[in-house]
C-alpha cells in the first residue's frame, strides 16, 4: 500500500492537516483506530473560544462535522478501525484493521495522535466509576450514557469545569468540584457557569479517599493548608457514585518515540514533547507532528498546527507553489499567535518557542 | 442542583461584584438607567471575540489583540435586546439586564442550556453567582430558535435590588 | 442510564436494537455502540477483576488508552470494550485476571 | 565529572556480563567503576529472550561440549546463589528447554548429535519423539514437529531484571555505576592499561574489563566478534501455559526461542531477516515483524488471536569458532575480555566470577585457556558472512571448524 501523505489520528489536528494537504492536491490517507473520525471533537458540545477564523462560538461537535465534510470534499482517504502498530525506518507504517495486517509506504507523515488524561492516585482510586473526566464526557456526550448521578469532580482546569457543566446538562447532580490549589485553574467563565447553578467549587481541597464495594459509593474530601497539607478535622465524607479526575493531559507520543524523534521535557506542555520546527517538521525529515502530541493546548490551536503541517507536507510534495504556501503559512501562524496570547497563552507561546529553538540547536 | 449547603458554604467566589463592576464590560448605573444593556462578566484575557461581531449596534468592542477584555461602548444607540451576544458567548457570561423593567423589578435575560425548559409564568428562585438563593422571581419570557443552536434564552423578573446579583434560577 | 433527551444533542436517534450476552445474561444494546456503552447502560460498572488482588475495575479513559475496561469477548480476553463495537449475540464475560482463552482457532479469515 | 576519577577496575558495558563483573569484583573488595554508554541492559541483554541454555543440542563445538556444560552449570549455581542473597528477583526458573526438529531428516540429525553429546559425557540431554514433544508442549502445531531434545535444567530468566539485580548489588558493595557514559577508548601506555577515556576526561584504573559484547572489537584490537541482528516480540500477558521454553534451529531457514515470562507475557524471537547494510542497526523493520509473526502463527496456531504488544531488534555477538572469549587480552597488561558467545544468559554469572577471580587471584576456578580472546590474532582477517543472520553465521562457523563433517 502506498500514499503520499499519511496522517495518523483523525482528530482536529489530523483532519486539518489532511484537508490542507488534500486541497493542494496531495494524495492523503488518514488513519484512526476509532470507529468514527473526529477525535475528541464530538464530545466537545460547548462553543469554542477564538475569533471568527477559528470558528469561535461554534460547538466542537459542529466543527467536527464541518471537518469531516471538508475531508470528504477534498478526497481524503479515511481508514477507520485501523491501528498503526509501528512506525519504521524509511517512513514505513505497520497498520492493522483486525482482519489484515499491512505495510503502508509513504513519503510524509503527520503524527497527530493527541493526548490522554493523567490519572491521580489516592486510596481507592482504582474503583469502578472513578474515571478521568474526558471518559465521563465521552460516555455522556458521544455514547449518551450517564455513568453516574452524584458526581465529584477533581481538578478545576477547563476540562474539569466543562465536564461538571456537561454532566449537569445530561441530568447528573455534581456534588462538588475540588481543586488543591487556592484558586480555580481554568477560565473563570467556566467556573462561573457551574457555580451559579449551585455546584460548590472548593479550592484548597482535595480528595483523600474513595470507598465502595464494587464501585465508588463514598469519597472523603479535605481542606489543605498553604503547604498543601491536609488540615486535620476538615475531612468530610460525601456519597457519590461517580468521580471524575481532571488533572491534566499528556501527549500520546508512543509512535514518535518509536520513530526515534528527538524529544525535550517541556512540563508546561504536558511532558516529553517531540522537537519540531516552526512548520511542525520533526528531527526526522518528512515526519511532522501537530496538536496535543506536539504539546498540550486545546482544539483550536491543534487545528491551526494541523494546517501548518498540512501545508508544509504539500510543499515537501511539490504540490503547492512557494508564494501561496508562504502566504498560507503566514496566515496560519497569525491565527495561531492570536490563540497564544494572555495569561494562559503566553506560557504556551514561550514553551512552543523553546521547542523550536531546541530543534534548531540539534 | 446541589442541596449540600455545607459544601457550598466552603466555597469562595472566583470574582467579586466589586471587581466585576470595575471591568469594562459591566455597565455603569447611568447606563442601566437607559434601558436593557448587556452585562459582560468576562474579566480574564481569553483569546476570544465573537461578542464583538455579534452585536449589530456595535455596543461591544474587543479589538486587537483579541485577549482584550470586552468593553461596553457607550454610543447613543441602545441595546435592542436581540440576545445574539448571549447566545454566542462561549463563556456564557453575557446577560442582558433591564433595570428599567418596572419601578420595583428588573428583568434578567440569560442563557439556558438545560432540559426541561421553564415556562412563562413559572415561579422561580433567583440564584446569585455562587448559586445561593437570594430572591423570588418569575419567568417572563422563554425564547428558542434553531439559529440559537440550543442556547436558549430565558428572561426572569426579580426585585430590582437583586439585579446585580441574580445570574441563574431554579424552580420554586 | 441512557440520556434519551439532551439539551444540546437532542433526542437519541433511533437505532437497531440488538442483544448481547454478558456473563450469560441477555442485555439490550444498540447497533454500532461500544461494548462498554451497552454494559454501562445496563447498570454494570465492574468489567473485570485484577489478577493478583482480585480488585474490580471499570471504565477509566474511554478512549482505548488505559486498558482498564478489558473483558473477554467471544472467548478472547483483553478486548478493549470502550472502543470495540457490539455485535448481535456477542458473548461477553467479566474478565478474571488474565482471562481464559476459550477459542483455539480463528473466527474469520 | 569523570575528571580525576580513579578505581581499581573499570568495567565497560552495563549488560548482564558487565554488571556481573562489577558485582563479583566489588564483592572481592575491589573499587569498581562501571561505564555504560546508554543505560543498564540497553544492548543485547535488554533485548534477548532470557533463555538459559546449558548447551545447544546442535552445538558446533561438540568436542567441547563437556567444557561448555561445566561452565554453564557453574553459571546456574551462581544464579541459585543470587536468588538466595539478592534483593531483587530476576525470575530465574528451570522449566526445561525443547529443541525441536521439524523434518524427519532433521530428527535423524538430532538423534545422531545427541548420541555424540551423550558419549562426551552429557548425561542429561534427552531425545523426545514427536508424541513426547507434544505432551510437553501441547500448543505446538503437530505438523511442525518431528521430535526434539529436552534438557530439564534449562530455563529462562528476566534478563533486564538480572542486569539491574547485579547492578544494585554491586552498588551496595561500593561499585559506582555511570550510565550514559560512553567509553571512547581504552587508554594503553607501554602495553599496560591506564584507564578509559570518556567524554570529559580519563578514568584511571589498573584493570579494564571489556564487556561490550558485539561492540567489543571496536574497543579492543585483535578481538573478533560477528554481530548478528536478532529480533524478539512479546505478547500481552497470558495465563500460565505448560512449559514453553523452546528452540528451533532448522538448518534450512530460521531459529526461534520462546519463553513465557513470570508475568505471563509470551516472548518469541528469531533472526531479523531484513538485512540492513549496518549489522549494528538496532531498528526493527516492518517486514521482519510480519515474517516472524507469520512463523509464529504457523508454529503456534493457538496464539493467532493473541496481540503482540512490542517488538524490537538486538545485536547478538558470535565468535568465529563458536566459543566465548573470556580472559586476559594477550599483549595488554590489565585488559580483560568478557564476551560470551551467543547465549549470554547462560554465561553472565560465571563470566563475572571468572573475571574477578583472574583479576584478584591471577587464577580461575575453571580453566579458561580455550577461551583466550587473543586466539584470532595473527590469523588472516576473516570475511564475515552476509547476511548477518544466525543461519548464515552458523553455517560459517560450522564450515570453519568442519564440525558437521564426519
Amino acid at each position: 500500500m502506498k500514499t503520499e501523505l499519511t496522517v495518523i489520528g483523525a482528530g482536529p489536528a489530523g483532519l486539518c492537516a489532511s484537508i490542507e494537504a488534500a486541497k493542494n492536491g496531495v494524495d492523503v490517507t488518514i488513519i484512526d483506530e476509532n470507529r468514527k473520525p473526529g477525535g475528541q471533537l464530538f464530545k466537545q458540545i460547548h462553543r469554542f473560544f477564538g475569533e471568527k477564523e477559528h470558528l469561535a462560538g461554534v460547538r466542537g461537535i459542529e466543527i467536527g462535522n464541518m471537518l469531516l465534510e471538508d475531508a470528504q470534499k477534498y478526497g481524503v482517504k479515511v481508514l477507520l478501525n485501523t491501528i498503526v502498530w509501528g512506525l519504521f525506518p524509511d517512513l514505513k507504517l505497520g497498520i492493522s484493521n483486525g482482519n489484515s495486517v499491512n505495510i503502508l509506504e509513504t513519503q510524509n507523515i503527520v503524527i497527530a495522535t493527541g493526548a490522554a488524561e493523567k490519572p491521580l492516585s489516592f486510596p481507592g482510586w482504582t474503583l469502578p466509576n472513578i474515571m478521568v473526566a474526558g471518559a465521563a464526557q465521552t460516555m455522556v456526550n458521544v455514547n449518551r450514557v450517564l455513568p453516574g448521578n452524584r458526581v465529584l469532580i477533581v481538578g478545576s482546569g477547563n476540562v474539569g469545569l466543562i465536564v461538571a457543566y456537561q454532566l449537569s446538562q445530561a441530568g447528573a447532580e455534581v456534588i462538588a468540584l475540588v481543586e488543591a490549589l487556592p484558586k480555580v485553574s481554568g477560565w473563570q467563565v467556566h467556573a462561573l457557569k457551574i457555580m451559579r447553578m449551585g455546584i460548590p467549587v472548593l479550592t484548597s481541597h482535595t480528595i483523600t479517599e474513595a470507598e465502595g464495594k464494587s464501585y465508588v459509593e463514598r469519597v472523603e474530601i479535605a481542606k489543605l493548608d498553604e503547604n498543601n497539607r491536609i488540615i486535620e478535622g476538615s475531612e468530610t465524607k460525601v456519597n457519590v457514585d461517580l468521580v471524575c479526575i481532571a488533572v491534566g493531559l499528556r501527549p500520546l507520543a508512543e509512535l514518535c518515540w518509536m520513530a526515534g524523534l528527538r524529544f525535550e521535557y517541556i512540563p508546561e506542555l504536558g511532558g516529553f514533547i517531540p522537537l519540531h520546527d516552526e512548520n511542525m517538521e520533526t528531527s526526522i525529515k518528512g515526519i511532522y507532528v501537530a496538536g496535543d502530541v506536539a504539546g498540550i493546548e486545546e482544539a483550536s490551536s491543534a487545528m491551526e498546527e494541523g494546517k501548518l503541517a498540512g501545508i508544509a507536507a504539500s510543499v515537501s510534495q511539490g504540490k503547492t507553489d512557494k508564494k501561496k504556501a508562504e502566504r498560507d503559512i503566514l496566515e496560519t501562524k497569525e491565527r495561531l499567535r492570536s490563540l497564544r496570547l494572555g495569561t494562559y497563552g503566553d506560557y504556551r507561546y514561550n514553551a512552543k518557542e523553546k521547542i523550536i529553538r531546541k530543534f534548531h540547536e540539534l | 442542583m446541589s442541596k449540600n449547603c455545607n459544601l457550598q458554604g466552603m466555597m469562595k467566589a472566583v470574582v467579586s461584584l466589586e471587581e466585576l463592576k470595575k471591568s469594562p464590560g459591566y455597565p455603569s448605573e447611568e447606563r442601566f438607567k437607559r434601558g436593557p444593556v448587556p452585562v459582560i462578566e468576562c474579566v480574564e484575557d481569553i483569546p476570544c471575540n465573537p461578542c464583538e461581531l455579534a452585536c449589530d449596534r456595535n455596543l461591544i468592542s474587543v479589538g486587537k489583540p483579541i485577549t482584550n477584555l470586552p468593553r461596553l461602548v457607550d454610543p447613543d444607540a441602545l441595546c435592542g435586546g436581540c440576545n445574539k451576544c448571549i447566545i454566542v458567548c462561549p463563556g456564557l457570561v453575557i446577560f442582558i439586564v433591564d433595570k428599567t423593567y418596572s419601578d420595583t423589578e428588573a428583568s434578567i435575560t440569560l442563557p439556558y442550556e438545560f432540559k426541561p425548559l421553564p415556562k412563562i409564568g413559572d415561579k422561580i428562585m433567583g440564584l446569585n453567582r455562587t448559586g445561593e438563593i437570594v430572591c423570588k422571581g418569575t419567568v417572563h419570557k422563554v425564547q428558542t430558535h434553531k439559529s440559537f443552536n440550543h442556547t436558549n434564552i430565558v428572561t426572569i423578573i426579580v426585585p430590582k435590588e437583586f439585579a446585580d446579583d441574580v445570574r441563574f434560577f431554579k424552580a420554586r | 442510564m441512557r440520556v434519551y433527551d439532551h439539551p444540546i444533542l437532542g433526542k437519541l436517534p433511533d437505532r437497531k436494537e440488538i442483544t448481547i450476552l454478558v456473563d450469560g445474561k441477555k442485555i439490550k444494546a444498540y447497533e454500532d455502540e461500544t461494548i462498554a456503552t451497552a454494559i454501562l447502560a445496563s447498570g454494570i460498572k465492574t468489567l473485570r477483576y485484577t489478577s493478583e488482588k482480585h480488585e474490580p475495575r471499570g471504565i477509566f479513559c474511554a478512549i482505548g488508552q488505559c486498558t482498564d475496561c478489558v473483558m473477554e469477548v467471544n472467548g478472547q480476553p483483553n478486548v478493549r470494550t470502550c472502543i470495540t463495537p457490539v455485535e448481535e449475540n456477542m458473548v461477553i464475560a467479566t474478565q478474571q485476571g488474565l482471562g481464559t482463552w476459550r477459542k483455539v482457532s480463528s473466527k474469520k479469515k | 565529572m569523570a575528571k580525576n576519577k580513579q578505581a581499581d577496575v573499570v568495567v565497560i558495558g552495563g549488560g548482564a556480563v558487565g554488571t556481573s563483573a562489577a558485582y563479583h569484583l566489588a564483592a572481592r573488595g575491589m573499587s569498581v567503576i562501571l561505564c555504560e554508554a546508554r543505560n543498564i541492559a540497553s544492548g543485547a541483554s535488554g533485548r534477548c529472550g532470557g533463555q538459559v541454555i546449558h548447551a545447544f543440542a546442535r552445538d558446533v563445538n561438540i568436542d567441547k561440549i563437556d567444557y561448555r556444560l561445566k561452565v554453564t552449570r557453574a553459571n546456574t549455581e551462581i544464579y541459585k546463589e543470587y536468588q538466595k542473597s539478592f534483593e531483587l528477583d530476576f525470575e530465574f526458573r528451570q522449566v526445561g528447554l525443547l529443541d525441536i526438529s521439524i523434518t524427519e531428516e532433521e530428527f535423524g540429525e538430532l538423534e545422531r548429535l545427541i548420541e555424540i553429546q551423550r558419549s562426551l559425557g552429557d548425561d542429561e540431554i534427552k531425545l523426545l519423539t514427536k508424541k513426547e514433544t507434544l505432551e510437553v508442549m501441547p500448543n505446538l502445531n503437530p505438523d511442525m514437529v518431528s521430535g526434539s531434545r529436552w534438557r530439564e535444567s534449562d530455563g529462562n530468566l528476566n534478563p533486564y531484571k538480572l542486569c539491574w539485580a547485579q547492578a544494585v548489588e554491586a552498588q551496595k558493595l561500593g561499585a559506582e555505576i555511570l550510565t550514559h557514559t560512553k567509553v571512547e577508548d581504552i587508554v594503553i601506555e607501554k602495553n599496560r592499561v591506564k584507564g578509559v577515556r570518556v567524554k570529559d576526561g580519563i578514568i584511571e584504573s589498573e584493570y579494564v574489563v571489556n564487556a561490550t559484547n558485539a561492540w567489543s572489537s571496536s574497543l579492543t584490537k585483535g578481538m573478533e566478534v560477528i554481530p548478528v541482528r536478532e529480533m524478539a516480540m512479546v505478547t500481552e500477558r497470558l495465563p500460565e501455559l505448560p512449559p514453553q521454553a523452546f528452540e528451533m534451529l532448522c538448518f534450512g531457514d530460521y531459529a526461534y526461542g520462546a519463553t513465557q515470562t513470570a508475568s505471563g507475557n509470551y516472548n518469541l524471537g528469531g533472526p531479523a531477516p531484513n538485512y540492513p547494510p549496518d549489522p549494528y542497526d538496532e531498528r526493527i523493520y516492518p517486514e521482519e515483524v510480519l515474517r516472524v509473526m507469520s512463523y509464529i502463527n504457523t508454529i503456534f496456531p493457538s496464539l493467532e488471536e493473541v496481540s503482540v504488544i512490542r517488538s524490537w531488534v538486538g545485536i547478538m555477538a558470535l565468535t568465529p569458532d563458536g566459543m566465548a572469549s573470556i580472559g586476559p587480552m594477550p599483549g595488554v597488561e590489565g585488559l580483560f575480555i568478557a564476551v560470551p558467545d551467543g547465549a549470554g544468559m547462560s554465561y553472565a554469572g560465571i563470566t563475572g566470577k571468572i573475571t574477578a577471580e583472574y583479576i584478584c587471584d591471577g587464577k580461575t576456578s575453571i580453566p579458561i585457556d580455550l577461551l583466550n580472546p587473543g586466539r584470532f590474532i595473527g590469523k588472516p582477517k576473516m570475511k564475515w558472512p552476509k547476511p548477518y543472520d544466525i543461519t548464515s553465521c552458523h553455517k560459517f562457523i560450522c564450515d570453519e571448524e568442519s564440525r558437521y563433517k564426519k
